[in-house]
């Protein structure tokens, strides 16, 4: 099929990524924006924008009817679900179908097999691929019984979704009840579904994920890892491509467990294989996430290719016609997630307007964003503002390289975890390469930025205060006189030096 | 002139006086020479007894935003000083929301006895939950919100009384 | 050694890209400005910035004394010359190695020996690289015989002069001698000279050139070539790698050829060789550039190697680490200069305030600029205001990424070629790689843009008046009445559709 | 309300006239409801009969440049424009500069007789020389200029007397 516009189902950065690729190929472009999206870029830079009216999520980006009446409305003949949202929705694909449009992403089939962990699990290790030990729900015990076979510590987690949402790690019985209600309720909130797995919980263990491209003619290839181990709260904070724990024997045999997996279920279009990998160079089989990743920049960076061109492409029944021996990587590529939250504040979700934003510009710096300077930041979705992307010939100069952008990474009126992202880059664990999920815990539990302010920002807060005052109240402000304090008579003559 | 900032429970005394084209200042003990050009709305560069600085900022109120060096300094300046939001008061009765976002859970009621770092209720912002919890023990006074309720950043959640003595 | 403080002698973009080039490395950076540069980009990201004051070129951005007496006070222990101004003056390179400080390019010596082109030429015709065979007037024949040893056509031209004065293309030797009469005829009447010189004329010939990266400890690589021939009174307009013109086996001789020709005269630094290369696949060393090149940029997006970085590096002593066999290309990249100048008036330069500057962000996208909105545009320098780079998987996809980033690079207060550059982006010829150095010539002779102002503009333009009126007048002009010319009358109910 | 602007030697009339939140507006025959939107300082989208269309603009007294569609254009209001810079007028005795740079070589003086298309003097910009020529055969009635004088676009540099019959 040729796809002549499509209707992209999604906000923020991810929507004005895909408008981009889409306007590049020649492709028309349809966004939704909610109330309170009505001024965001992906508005902007659509050919068209259509309101979904109440902000609530269920009532906007996750109404499967309206966005489907919008679509048709407009005439779109493909819809692209980006990630997060309706992205991993197989009644949201079957719809898109059965409305004849193509859904960009996997068959409502494969979603669904994938969606649910248990059975993905199952079809994996099958299929001869190395999965976690833990409870499916299947197995007739329950979850409790389940925790004590495997032993403690275990992780809690939404049977339905990802992200983050709805996981528990448990470090012994006691902690366990409260774990599942509260998982239970975001599972709940956030999927619609609070069924719940557990998993043995390992140590210094490293996410590891695989890109994968596949075709509709049989053809799957990958595109190399991602080191995701920078996590908080089961949320990526920052990911690099390639990982300092692969050696290329590792890497060729995750690649082909990742390509086998995706060939095992029949997988189509983008999709991540994740693995767990412990420090002994044990890898396990995690989830499969059927949509385009957050982080998938940086395979871009690194191997030249651009997945969501290939999405598209792959979508409209072309062939893929890059091959695994020609998919070569240059250099080394780091993403930071630029999130609206106060790391100071237990990472608290920081809302209000951006006054001020002045990101970096150079060379090898990507900055994917859905915000702009002006911009009201609401409560009702995802925190991420940004993603800050560099490549370099090497990590170390991808590391300095990211250490400069984010040294002038300037966003002003609502707080970012930027400061703490560039501490992150500044650990020398970090520059090591020494890392795992468990690091922001292990090295920045209780981070705080400084608690002095600089003399550089007193002068300016100072100046910026005179020159508001008005002239009355200076020349009053000199009749005081300061005399006994005033550091102007033994100063010595002032001098510019420049 | 005088100004005064307060940071982190700190206060900042800053003296400032026109200087021809530039300013003098002195913070506590310390003299400086300073010119100022704003490079484009809200970014100076300074020059600090002949050294170039680059800054920016912006200001609401007695509210400043300084972004100096990869880090952002958000203080006030302490004349005319409005109450301060969405941060925990230790002492005070009004327990205010830190977030912006929808109630998903009450775990409180008017006079309930709560301990110290005991759960009130639960806000819902961002795809997240986040757990409110009372910064001492003492009783509730009252809570002004149910679950389904949207609040705002700074808003009373909880009126509480502290528990004397300790 | 190590290089602690670069001062940076140049401005506009290649200056910015040098200061954060060395800002990544943790270099300090000093820039220089001439009082119209006051407010200049590369004043305000360098770590400091010393005044030159006179904005003329020779008092400035020229002036060797006055640029080496900075250095010295501000404590540079080098100085990169960026292009053009005094990156290709030897004496400049000599005075800053007496001023003790470090010039980052290669050795005085070497600039002078390829400063003399007639001198490069016999240098590498006797390395062995081939040259455009010809006639000198050295020759132990006549020009008559020198033409038939080289073949025609061939063309003639005034030994003591140029601006086409005495030049001719010969297609046979019938028409030899009168061409080679009438030649003598016009060198005399406009050089009092008429010695003659010839050189074999290629027809349809490309501008080739070849990246070189050479230590100070005797390795020299190449990055490949650069396809150069979309050029404009023999300033390149747009450049891109690979060259369609080039198969492994011309592309391995050329590099080969450009390595030796490096090599033979000790070439240290960053360094383009330049080549002619005719229809036939004959390919003959034209100049070679002792400097960073303007069209760097596509080399680094296709090869990953961050050229500007290996000139701090070189200089410093670093051994080049690269190997021949290590770099790899990615994809397909192609540049755009964005002047400041009017195609539909002879290319005349625009000079005026920078009133909106808004240009394309997106992946794989470079804008190095060293302008920004607000900023007087001045008549005393070169009118180049940025560069717009691409990098896609393969050529036809680069020119779709160009063309959707020049249909979105607003510049509005001083007028700039960007029309111009995307016509040339869309012509057939240019998406079929058919090109040579006289594509402009031969298909944008009389260019000009639509004479029509669209209906849209003329929408935007009222509305725009419509809402500087007073209120007082509007009412005045709705007392008129325009019934006769009403379109509302019949115009029927008006509805915006979303 | 009416508007005339220029462009090319063309006038081009545009009603205009509010309605609700938004325009009627005629050009030629066509009539079209529209909407505008600022979504930044000059950055505008307009929806022209429900489709929506993206535009860039700054003017200044009667000048307007407009950007749309990847073409910036530029072009003048009529009422109370101002006299035009920056082209040559085919017809006027006053040749101007078009572009603003240094006076590098003067070739006429007063009283000299030229034909069209020869070079009355040279100026150099941006590191370029470009050759002022004679619109029209003519007399030479001045010229304010001398080697090594700066000039800016727009400013008259030599006046011609146009030779009749021509």
């Amino acid at each position: 099929m040729r796809i002549e516009r499509v209707l992209v189902a999604n906000r923020g950065e991810i929507a004005v990524r895909i408008i981009k690729a889409c306007q590049e190929m020649g492709i028309q472009t349809a966004a939704i924006y909610s109330d309170v999206d009505e001024d965001s870029l992906h508005v902007q830079v659509a050919d068209e924008a259509h309101s979904l009216g109440d902000p609530t999520p269920s009532e906007s980006y996750l109404n499967i009817p309206k966005i489907i009446g919008i679509a048709k409305d407009c005439d779109a003949d493909a819809v692209h679900p980006g990630y997060g949202f309706l992205s991993e929705n197989a009644e949201f694909a079957s719809a898109c179908s059965k409305a004849g449009l193509k859904f960009i992403g996997p068959s409502s089939e494969v979603i669904r097999s994938m969606g649910d962990k248990i059975q993905a699990k199952k079809t994996m290790k099958s299929a001869g691929v190395p999965v976690i030990p833990g409870f499916t729900g299947e197995e007739s015990e329950t979850i409790e019984e389940a925790c004590k076979r495997v032993g403690f510590p275990v992780l809690i987690k939404a049977a339905a979704g990802g992200g983050g949402k709805g996981m528990k790690i448990v470090a012994n019985h006691d902690e366990l009840n409260g774990a599942i209600e509260s998982a239970r309720r975001e599972a709940q909130s956030s999927f619609g579904n609070d069924e719940l797995l557990m998993e043995k919980y390992l140590e210094k263990p490293r996410h590891i994920e695989f890109q994968i491209l596949a075709d509709e003619h049989g053809k799957t290839i990958h595109l190399f890892e991602r080191e995701c181990s920078i996590q908080r709260r089961h949320q990526k904070v920052i990911e690099e491509t390639p990982s300092v724990a692969l050696d290329d024997e590792l890497r060729k045999r995750m690649g082909l467990a990742a390509v086998k997996a995706a060939e095992t279920i029949g997988y189509t279009n983008a999709g991540t294989v994740e693995f767990m990998l412990d420090k002994d160079g044990n890898f396990y089989f995690l989830e499969m996430n059927t949509r385009l990743q957050v982080e998938h920049a940086i395979t871009e960076m690194t191997t030249g290719v651009d997945i969501v061109k290939w999405q598209l492409k792959i979508a409209a029944g072309e062939n893929l016609s890059l091959d695994q021996s020609s998919i070569h990587r240059h250099g080394h590529a780091i993403e930071c997630r630029i999130y609206a939250e106060d790391p100071e504040k237990g990472f608290i979700p920081s809302t209000g307007k951006l006054t001020t934003v002045d990101v970096p510009n150079g060379v090898n710096i990507r900055h994917d964003t859905g915000v702009k300077e002006g911009l009201e930041i609401t409560p009702y979705y995802d925190p991420m503002l940004a993603k800050l992307i560099v490549h370099a010939e090497n990590r170390q100069e991808a590391i300095r390289k990211m250490h400069w952008s984010l040294s002038n990474y300037i966003t002003l009126g609502v707080t970012t975890n930027v400061p703490f992202l560039r501490a992150i880059i500044e650990n020398e664990h970090f520059k090591d390469g020494d890392v795992d999920t468990h690091f922001i815990d292990t090295y920045f539990k209780d981070w705080t930025m400084s608690t002095e302010l600089p003399v550089e920002v007193l002068i300016a807060a100072a100046i910026d205060d005179i020159g508001k005052t008005s002239v009355g109240e200076r020349a009053e402000a000199s009749m005081k006189g300061h005399d006994v304090h005033s550091p102007w008579k033994s100063a010595g003559p002032w001098r510019i030096d420049h | 002139m005088e100004f005064q900032y307060e940071y982190a429970g700190k206060s900042y005394p800053v003296w400032i006086k026109k200087d021809g084209d530039g300013y003098k200042v002195e913070v506590e003990d310390a003299a400086f020479a300073v010119t100022s050009k704003e490079v484009k709305p809200g970014h100076f560069i300074l020059k600090i007894n002949g050294n170039p600085v680059k800054l920016s900022m912006v200001s609401e109120g007695s509210q400043r935003h300084i972004f100096f060096d990869g880090e952002v300094f958000k203080f006030t300046r302490a004349e005319g000083r409005k109450k301060k939001t969405g941060s925990y008061d230790a002492l005070s009765p009004e327990i205010t929301s830190p977030i912006s976002g929808k109630i998903v859970k009450v775990d409180v009621e008017e006079g309930m006895m709560v301990e110290g770092g005991q759960t009130l209720l639960t806000i819902e912002a961002m795809k997240m939950e986040y757990q409110i919890k009372a910064p001492y023990a003492g009783e509730v006074e009252g809570c002004g919100f149910k679950m389904g309720d949207q609040v705002e950043t700074g808003m009373v959640l909880v009126k509480m009384k502290k528990t004397e003595g300790e």
